[in-house]
């Protein structure tokens, strides 16, 4: 039972992990209806932009709003450059469009920084924590813990940024309804700027985090597909449903890996998170958050 | 068999035999283009007769036949004449009420029409037809419930049944037909009075169609679209007697809608228009470069201009510069192939105009890009054929030679005498008339005033009884001043004045789509016609254009007194609907002189403005009064330069 | 959009114009790398070293003055693209004398290639063991050491950490694995001497790209293992080591296979890393002579083709010039038989490569004593040694553990014939028989 | 018009009680009415009455919580669309619901899906039956087209088209499968006079020359009035009237929620 | 320009639905078949058929498929890259388990594995849509992927579960060579793009395109969504199917399972944004515009360090290469976010008109 429970919590806290990175998917389509693939990419530009500075022998304290200036004008040009001329075209373009958009994001972190696979040390050791050891026998990781703690920073910032503020509540009716925004005067291209430019932060959030623990590579990229069936779990629009779905998938694939996968030869972490949401949509179309929908004629 | 071919159902039986598989009629219906071989259409043709015959009609009836042109329609011709009847189209546009003269002048008791437009018609005037009893109509859409009239179909149906009852009936009856024998029976719209029935013979429209397609060298390798009335004497000639003498194919288009996509599916190799027509096209071609690219823009002016330099020349077949050539083959290459293509006239051999002046502008375009555009002068008592111009010889200010087998003279006054085989046989039952326009050596008086040039080419300046003469006597031909007026694209209509008058002033009505066109260029904001007609720059617009006729007919000898003195823009277009214009959109000058009276005061009055009110009649019967305040311009006039006639 | 299109059109009339300055008369090697994407650390190492003995070679008056030429093609990793690669260079420069991908997936897709082309590929530890066997496997060349020999090798020096191979006996051993072709591609191996030596083998594969192993570790805890082998490759490597530290597994009891075992592997994975051994086909440093000449006469004339000059003697790097060092000798061996000072046609090349044999002695001529082991091929032998050494990660640097050392050889050497005669009979390939090969 | 004399026929179409609600908002309310062959019925009522969902009812877009629909002597709880379409009832939609993707001719053949009976295997070589029920079907087709007059658009993509043609295209679409129940949700809504003067005649001309049985929604009065046999009037998702014309014109009720209030 | 409608009328339905209607298309479609057939194999060198017209025909064919999907019934998939391998695989077993399986049968086989296992995963489309369908056809991918590596049966037990295709025989003859090769990919291709086209037309085609256009509206007249989607699924991915067989056995030899991975699947859909999504043409397009623009890309790089010498380092080209690729296709997107083949059309457009605007 401790080796359940052991499972399960780290399967909770790598799901934050990957809700992380599913946050920032959900930012950008809630705002603007794009499915970000890219996302992946910015995480990976974020890390090594990051891990570039600090060569230079700078402070990661001042590397820190370097990067996140750099990852705040990258979404802003992004939004600019990339989306603003596709305004109304349909989603799958979009979707293209940044897929596109990671290809040059992946070339040029690699162009700029080099392709060399970097440690990053936050001072955060991925160790067990000692007394939960000795006492049930459980390792759960300090990073792990530091890092939930981290994404819960977060997410209530947005969360308190969504509902508490003016832009907020502009980025809500942004969501809700373009036209009708637009209709009441909210400056539609400058909420898509500040959402790409929060979704450059939270691309670096979650590449610190990732990079400090599997190095910065560029597999970083890949961490885009964990965040997918979250997605679909949790709802793109949904920033609890981020939460939550990530926390589903985590926990229920380690607990898969752990005692399904041996009956089927293991490596189903790649396929099961997807077949679980898959499996979930069927029995619930509308996600975890969603409202039911009603199809009018 | 009967070898004789000298009637039109006897061609048929010809051709059924010569050619039983070749393509005689094609109608764009249900999206494509239905066709009916020879042996088919002979097969429909003795169907429809023996039909008729069942319900009684017989030898020296008439057939009255209303419709857009359908390949039922043209058949039901046949039919009429196969069983020795006459066919008496008529103008499908006309309301119920001007039917109903025209039905009882022929006494028409069976009419065969397309739809149930025309059977409403034909129903409301009935009761004030005591003949009309037999109504067919070929589309059942909408009579469903329609009693004592019956379908196409129907008919057919029962002339199987009468053919299979009467064996050899319908031999018989076409064996029986004569050369001179009356086929058809046009009405002409007459610019004066009630129409007339002009009675024309199998002899006179064969000769007419046989020597067309010889002048031409037509074959049944060519087609046709054919989409003009029916009623009109040049259909009937193209559409129905070279048809026959020839053998080609005629094609149905679809509806009056699509007509020009229709054209450019069929990609017709023979073409008949009215001016207006190319005119409205050449509008539409210049309209629509006004939207290309500075690029695609400047091609096509380059290009126009080496074919305005070089095009007719080289269709006339005449020498051209190696330089000029090569830019022509380019031009033909990215400009006049192109061009002609999406008119759908690529495959044009011969292209004919008729029926009024065309503008030199116009004529020369259509000849430079490479379509053997020509000129062809008749009338309905001619069978539409009297000169033709020959390849070669093409000139444009006149209308060409006298046809084969015509005779043709300059009487007194300068009016144009003919005499042939394709002369009518009389005015339906108005044997004065009949013998008023043909003189005693059997000359028939055409009405037009003309002149033949040191080539024997004829050139036709006005209707011989509108020539007038000015008060100082010289010479006013209101018609050749129009038509000058006419050729410039934003003018639409004009009525010029000044028989027995110490100078010449005229109405104009502008082109809503040119002007229209020109106006949004410049972002001139307007309400509709009468609106845009009164605006200073439209006005100015127009004045400039008189001024430009006026320096020409400075030049031109005795006309030079004919110059525009003041002109005005009339606050509606004329309408046919109104009987300011015949259906074939000839000014009935007497009946606009008298309804605008008022303003023909004010332009000789020397009033600035003068306010009028005039009552349109709309297509479906319901009227509005329209009243303006029309400004009088003064156009500048010029000294007489030129030689001076004798 | 016109531009575009224009740029393209260019691009294709190039075809025509790409020609080079490459003389013909040198020996021309394609180079199919990978500069970007996931692998790009490894791909610029080890061409960027093989390229910088290329270049030495050529500084110092070529192979009895036969230079060498190549040309480079970014094949990403690609299966697809490598094809298009091995095919756009084969003919390019009087013809390709030997291709190396460096990865299996495109090693797979020119199998039938370079065996319709005659060019020999070599495929320095990895891709398929059975290509071993020379009979059936005419032109490949697996050169050094396979996956199997490497497997049989690391249960050898598990062996001898716990006393003899008869003291595994009841052992517990991890295969810890990436889930593709590489990492499965040991465990018949493992299998047979798990039953031969009676220890337990548990496998436990990775989904690729293997950056989330906690369900894998939070296993291997349960099952509490005495070693734990790990079969990795890129993210998920740091990975492990990383997740090995969270549920606190001793990294000296993790033994990784060689691709596991670079700099680029225990770098990210930073403290964690420490003690974590791992094996390997050639020995990092710069102090051996041959990359002392490459790091005066070549980076010291600023020709050296690693972007970072400190990557020198790093494991790809160190890698990289061994392929170099094999490449060249076989064709200095070719020449031997075939004509000194003369350009090798491939299949002379082959022929060189079949016939390699490299003493230690003459290793030591090259300068690169006991950077790699003794090689001597032969027409049944495309692996020609099948030795392995074992180093460890020290935070700054790998250690070397034990010399070259081979596992059980002629079990190995067993499977591989019956495995290359299963893929013969598959393919209807008749082996040659090496009895009558000179 | 010289004869226009409709044949109303039996009742074929039957609602008894039917409520309808999404989650807790309340759409019909124990709604009955029934519809007869040939006739011309229309259903009225101010926006929001809830008569879109009426139709939705009918062919089985909506399942209502209650009541019984009896078609053709059938009794069911509820439609499915298929079965709906299956057994010859075809509609058009409020909002244009063409398929924008698709020309004009592409749109109509869509109609006649039912009528297809050749496989996609056969469709895929394109020759035998398929070819032939194309071109069979082709031709049904060609004959709406000549009906409704959109010959000159055949091949445009509707999305080109105005307004007022994409309804005249949707009608289309729905006559292509020849029904025996036509279901028009506002056909008339957006036009101009000349365009409803053109859709009203179309309506009638089917009603007459197929003897199609038609339930119409629609918002102009005048037209309801001048074309519809009996009229069902809803307001708040409840039935407030029914009857011919000119009994509906003189319901207190009727007026009041309605005719009062909207002119 | 070139164009010459005028005198083409159309006399029966067959004509009117033609594939080409106009006739300077016939012509212009014959010349390329002409080329395809007869002149490249007379020039093309082994190198551009092997290297880039066997894989771009094949991949055309694979992103026919998808489009039929996506582009005709509007079900996003991210799997095709999966069905592929369901056809290869499937492919390899029948020729292995079967005797005297003849190569063509056991293509068509693994196209209908590949069909079978379609409709499996199109189930989830009845109840979903848009991108969550998209993200659960990556279940699709993953799924069969790891698969397919697992269960050793599928690879003959291979030690690596790699798949060696064996050798292609038609009626004894042997396709050894790329231009052999080449020529059997393309009349397959061919066939079966004609086909594609086929369906396009008719009432299976039309039923796809309406339920993606207003599935609702579907319903309404009388298709089934089901059918109708799950055929999509099945057809499409039998193309799939075909195409991984052809790429196992007509251009890589020996393959992985890893060999058709979500990259592959990614191109595809490539292929169909940039070519035109819901056109046959469009899949050709777009699959020569991703199959060639990295080797034109990298050519064009090759070329300039030659020309002018530039020395820069071979990885700087890689990256830029690989931005220059990501910039095209936003470029592209953003220029013409229909395709290709929409460029086409709207140029044909304009060649017919001219020297009219429109």
């Amino acid at each position: 039972m401790t080796f359940f429970f052991e499972v399960l919590i780290g399967g909770l806290l790598s799901g934050v992990m990957y809700s992380l990175v599913a946050l920032g998917f959900v930012l950008i389509y809630k705002a603007s209806g794009v499915f970000n693939f890219a996302q992946g990419a910015m995480v990976y530009f974020a890390a090594i932009t990051f891990v570039g500075v600090t060569e230079f022998d700078i402070s990661p304290w001042i590397a820190f709003p370097i990067s996140l200036i750099v990852m705040v004008v990258l979404g802003l040009v992004v939004e600019k450059v990339v989306l603003r001329p596709l305004v109304n075209q349909p989603q799958i373009t979009l979707f293209m469009v940044t897929i596109g958009l990671a290809f040059f994001i992946e070339g040029l972190a690699q162009l700029m920084w080099g392709a060399n696979v970097r440690g990053l040390e936050l001072g955060l050791q991925d160790v067990p924590l000692e007394w939960v050891s000795e006492r049930w026998g459980m390792s759960i990781s300090k990073f792990d813990l530091a890092a939930a703690g981290v994404a819960a920073i977060l997410v209530t910032s947005l969360a308190l940024l969504f509902n508490r503020t003016r832009i907020g509540r502009a980025l809500r009716a942004v969501a809700d309804d373009h036209q009708a925004a637009l209709a009441v005067g909210i400056p539609l291209q400058q909420i898509w700027g500040i959402v790409w430019g929060v979704a450059g932060f939270v691309a670096l959030v979650a590449g610190l985090l990732w990079g400090s623990r599997n190095g910065v590579q560029f597999a970083l990229t890949f961490v885009a597909l964990k965040a997918l069936p979250v997605l679909i779990l949790g709802g793109f629009e949904s920033i609890p449903g981020a939460i939550v779905g990530g926390l589903i998938i985590g926990a229920t694939e380690k607990l898969a890996e752990v005692y399904i996968g041996p009956m089927v030869g293991g490596g189903i972490e790649g396929w099961f998170p997807y077949m679980l949401a898959l499996v979930f949509l069927l029995v619930r179309p509308e996600g975890l958050f969603g409202e039911k929908i009603i199809r009018r004629v | 068999m009967d070898e004789r071919q000298d009637t039109f159902p006897r061609l048929l039986l010809q051709h059924a035999r010569v050619r039983p598989e070749h393509p005689a009629t094609r109608e764009k219906d249900l999206g494509i283009w239905q066709t009916w071989s020879w042996s088919q259409v002979a097969d429909q043709v003795r169907a429809l007769a023996c039909g008729l015959a069942a319900d009684g009609f017989r030898r020296g009836m008439h057939l009255a036949i209303i419709g857009d042109n359908r390949p039922r329609l043209y058949w039901s011709m046949l039919a009429a004449q196969a069983l020795g009847g006459i066919a008496v189209p008529m103008y499908q546009d006309a309301p119920a009420a001007d039917f109903v003269y025209v039905l009882n002048d022929a006494e028409i008791a069976y009419a065969n029409v397309e739809d149930q437009e025309q059977v409403d018609k034909m129903l409301e005037a009935q009761p004030q037809v005591a003949t009309l009893r037999h109504i067919y109509f070929d589309d059942p859409r909408g009579l469903r419930n329609y009693e004592h009239v019956s379908s196409f179909d129907d008919l057919q149906a029962r002339g199987r049944e009468f053919d299979l009852a009467h064996p050899g009936w319908y031999d018989a009856e076409i064996a029986k037909g004569e050369t001179d024998d009356v086929s058809v029976m046009l009405y002409t719209s007459g610019t004066t009075g009630k129409p007339k029935g002009v009675c024309l013979t199998h002899g006179a429209f064969i000769a007419a169609g046989r020597g067309g397609c010889d002048f031409d060298r037509l074959t049944e390798r060519d087609s046709i679209l054919s989409y003009l009335p029916m009623a009109w004497v040049g259909d009937h000639l193209f559409s129905f007697g070279q048809w026959l003498v020839a053998g080609f194919t005629i094609n149905c288009p679809e509806s009056g809608d699509t007509v020009m996509t229709d054209l450019r599916e069929i990609g017709p190799t023979y073409y008949f228009a009215p001016p207006r027509v190319f005119e409205n096209l050449l509008t539409t071609v210049m309209i629509r470069m006004e939207d290309a690219g500075s690029i695609k823009r400047g091609l096509f002016r380059h290009f126009m201009a080496v074919a305005r330099r070089c095009g007719a020349e080289i269709l006339a077949g005449k020498p051209v510069a190696a330089g000029d050539r090569l830019q022509y083959w380019l031009g033909n290459l990215l400009v006049y192939g192109p061009l002609r293509n999406v008119l759908g006239m690529s495959r044009i051999r011969i292209a004919y105009t008729a029926g009024a002046a065309i503008g030199p502008d116009l004529f020369r375009f259509y000849r430079s890009i490479g379509i053997n555009l020509k000129q062809l002068y008749g009338q309905t008592e001619t069978c539409a054929y009297v000169c033709l111009q020959p390849d070669g010889e093409v000139k444009l200010d006149s209308v060409g030679k006298p046809a084969p087998e015509v005779d043709l003279k300059i009487g007194a006054g300068g009016e144009v005498l003919v005499r042939g085989p394709m002369l009518l046989r009389e005015y339906y039952k108005r044997p004065d008339d009949t013998a008023e326009s043909i003189d005693a050596d059997g000359y028939f008086r055409t009405g037009d005033a003309g002149l033949l040039d040191d080539g024997g080419h004829l050139k036709i300046i006005d209707r011989a009884k509108d020539v007038g003469k000015l008060a100082n006597g010289a010479m006013f031909a209101p018609n050749y001043i129009e038509n000058k007026l006419k050729f410039f694209p934003h003018i639409k209509e004009a009525v010029a004045f000044g028989h027995d008058r110490d100078r010449v002033c005229a109405f104009i009505n502008i082109d809503m789509g040119s002007v229209g066109n020109w106006a949004e260029r410049r972002g001139l904001a307007y309400s509709g016609y009468t609106d845009l007609a009164q605006k200073a720059e439209v006005r100015a617009l127009i004045r400039e254009c008189v001024e430009q006729i006026n320096a020409e007919l400075a030049g031109e000898g005795e006309l030079a007194d004919s110059q525009v003195h003041r002109f005005l823009i009339l606050h509606k277009e004329l309408d046919p609907d109104d009987d300011e214009l015949t259906r074939t959109r000839k000014v009935r000058r007497g009946f606009v002189a008298e309804k605008y009276g008022v303003l023909i005061d004010a332009l000789y009055g020397g009033k600035q403005v003068e306010h009028i009110e005039t009552l349109v009649r709309f297509e479906d019967g319901r009227t509005n009064m329209v009243a303006a305040d029309l400004v009088i311009e003064d156009a500048q006039t010029f000294a007489a330069t030129g030689r001076r006639a004798a | 959009m016109k531009m575009m299109m224009k740029s393209a059109l260019l691009g294709l009339t190039m075809l025509g114009v790409a020609s080079t300055a490459v003389a013909q008369d040198t020996q021309f090697i394609p180079i199919l790398s990978y500069r970007v994407g996931p692998y790009a650390a490894g791909g610029s190492g080890y061409f960027g070293g093989a390229i910088d003995y290329f270049n030495l070679v050529n500084a110092t008056g070529g192979i009895n003055g036969v230079k060498l030429s190549w040309e480079e093609c970014e094949t990403e990793y690609n299966a697809s693209r490598g094809v298009e690669c091995y095919e756009r260079l084969k003919k390019k420069h009087g013809g390709a004398s030997t291709v190396e991908p460096l990865s299996t997936g495109i090693a797979y897709g020119l199998l039938d290639r370079v065996a319709q082309d005659k060019i020999p590929m070599t495929t320095f530890g990895y891709g398929s063991a059975n290509a071993a066997d020379g009979k059936v496997f005419k032109w490949v060349f697996p050169v050094g050491t396979t996956y199997w020999s490497q497997a049989a090798a690391m249960v050898e020096y598990l062996g001898q950490k716990v006393g003899g191979l008869d003291k595994l006996k009841g052992k517990k051993i991890v295969h810890l694995y990436h889930d593709s072709a590489f990492g499965k591609e040991p465990i018949p191996v493992f299998e047979a001497l798990a039953a031969k030596h009676g220890f337990e083998l548990i496998k436990i594969p990775v989904a690729h790209p293997g950056n989330t192993q906690q369900s894998q570790w939070l296993q291997i805890r349960q099952a509490q293992p005495d070693y734990v082998i790990l079969w990795g490759w890129g993210v998920m490597n740091p990975t492990a080591l990383k997740s090995a530290a969270k549920v606190g597994f001793p990294r000296e009891k993790m033994l990784g296979v060689w691709w596991a075992g670079s700099e680029e592997d225990v770098i990210p994975a930073g403290d964690a890393a420490k003690g974590y051994v791992s094996a390997a086909f050639s020995a990092p440093g710069t102090n051996f002579p041959v990359m002392q000449d490459i790091h005066k006469k070549i980076y010291g004339a600023g020709k050296g083709n690693l972007e970072d000059p400190t990557r020198q003697g790093s494991i790809y790097h160190t890698r990289g010039v061994v392929y170099g060092m094999v490449i060249v000798e076989a064709i200095r061996k070719a020449q031997d038989k075939f004509g000194k000072g003369k350009v090798m046609t491939p299949d002379q090349v082959r022929w060189g490569l079949e016939h390699l044999d490299l003493s230690e002695a003459r290793i030591k001529e090259l300068g690169a004593a006991a950077m790699f082991p003794p090689i001597k091929t032969s027409c049944a032998d495309h692996e020609g040694s099948g030795m392995v050494r074992f180093q460890q990660w020290d935070g700054k640097g790998f250690k070397p553990l034990t010399p070259f050392m081979a596992g059980d050889k002629a079990l190995v050497r067993k499977m591989v014939d019956e495995s290359a005669a299963k893929y013969a009979a598959e393919k209807k390939i008749t082996p040659r028989d090496c009895s009558k090969e000179g | 018009m010289t004869t226009h004399e409709r044949r109303s026929g039996e009742v074929i179409l039957r609602l008894d009680n039917i409520s309808l609600a999404f989650g807790g908002v309340k759409a019909l309310t124990d709604i009955s009415f029934d519809v007869r062959e040939h006739e011309i019925r229309a259903i009225i009522g101010p926006n929001g009455a809830g008569k879109s969902s009426m139709l939705n009812v009918i062919n089985g877009v909506y399942h209502p919580q209650h009541g019984t629909i009896a078609y053709r002597g059938e009794v069911r709880r509820s439609m499915n669309p298929h079965a709906a379409a299956a057994s010859g009832i075809a509609r058009t939609f409020q909002n244009i619901a063409l398929f924008r993707g698709m020309s004009v001719l592409d749109n109509i053949m869509t109609g006649r899906n039912l009528k297809i009976k050749s496989n996609f295997v056969e469709q895929a070589i394109w020759i035998g039956r398929a070819r032939r029920e194309e071109l069979e079907n082709r031709r049904k087709v060609e004959e709406v087209i000549d009906f409704l007059e959109i010959q000159h658009i055949r091949k445009t993509p509707v999305g080109r088209l105005p307004y007022g043609l994409q309804k005249r295209v949707e009608l289309a679409r729905a006559l292509a499968a020849e029904p025996s129940m036509l279901l028009l949700d506002e056909p008339m809504a957006g036009m101009n006079v000349e365009e409803k003067q053109d859709m009203c005649r179309f309506v009638l001309d089917v009603n007459e020359q197929y003897g199609t049985t038609m339930v119409l929604i629609e918002h102009d009065m005048g037209v309801v009035m001048d074309i519809s046999d009996r009229v069902v009037v809803l307001d708040y998702g409840r039935k407030i009237g029914d009857g011919t014309p000119d009994e509906v014109r003189g319901n207190q009720k009727v007026i009041d929620a309605y005719l009062g209030v909207a002119h | 320009m070139f164009y010459r409608e005028a005198g083409q009328f159309k006399t029966n339905y067959i004509d009117d639905s033609a594939i080409f209607p106009i006739r300077q298309d016939r012509i212009g479609f014959a010349i390329i078949l002409l080329l395809a057939f007869v002149a490249v194999p007379l020039f093309a060198t082994p190198y551009i058929f092997s290297a880039i017209l066997i894989p771009f025909l094949i991949l055309a064919l694979a992103a026919i498929g998808l489009n039929i999907l996506t582009g005709y019934c509007g079900q996003l998939s991210l799997g095709t890259a999966a069905f592929m391998a369901v056809g290869a695989f499937a492919s390899y077993n029948f020729m292995l388990r079967v005797p005297g399986m003849p190569i063509l049968l056991a293509f068509l086989c693994g196209g209908v594995m590949a069909a079978g296992v379609g409709i499996v995963f199109g189930l989830p489309s009845l109840r979903i849509r848009g991108f969550y369908l998209a993200v659960a056809t990556l279940a699709a991918q993953f799924f069969i992927v790891w698969c397919l590596a697992k269960v050793g049966w599928f690879s003959n037990y291979s030690s690596s579960g790699v798949i060696t295709a064996q050798q292609v025989e038609i009626l004894g003859y042997q396709f050894r060579t790329p231009a052999s090769k080449y020529l059997l990919v393309l009349g397959i291709v061919s066939i079966m793009a004609l086909g594609a086209k086929n369906l396009a037309r008719s009432n299976v085609g039309r039923s796809w395109m309406a339920v993606r256009d207003m599935d609702i509206a579907a319903e309404v007249i009388g298709i089934r969504l089901m059918p109708a989607k799950l055929l999509a699924f099945a057809i499409s991915s039998f193309y799939a199917g075909v195409a991984g067989a052809l790429y196992a056995y007509m251009y890589l030899g020996t393959v992985e399972p890893e060999a058709y991975n979500l990259d592959l699947s990614f191109r595809i859909l490539f292929m169909i944004i940039i070519g035109g999504v819901g056109t046959v043409l469009g899949s050709f397009l777009g699959s020569a515009f991703i199959a060639l623009l990295p080797i034109a890309l990298s050519l064009l790089v090759g070329f300039l360090e030659n020309s002018i010498h530039l020395s820069v380092s071979k990885s700087m080209t890689s990256n830029l290469e690989l931005m220059t690729f990501g910039g095209l296709i936003i470029f592209f997107l953003i220029v013409e976010p229909h395709g290709l083949a929409r460029l086409w059309q709207i140029g044909k457009e304009k060649l017919r008109l001219w020297p009219f605007p429109h």
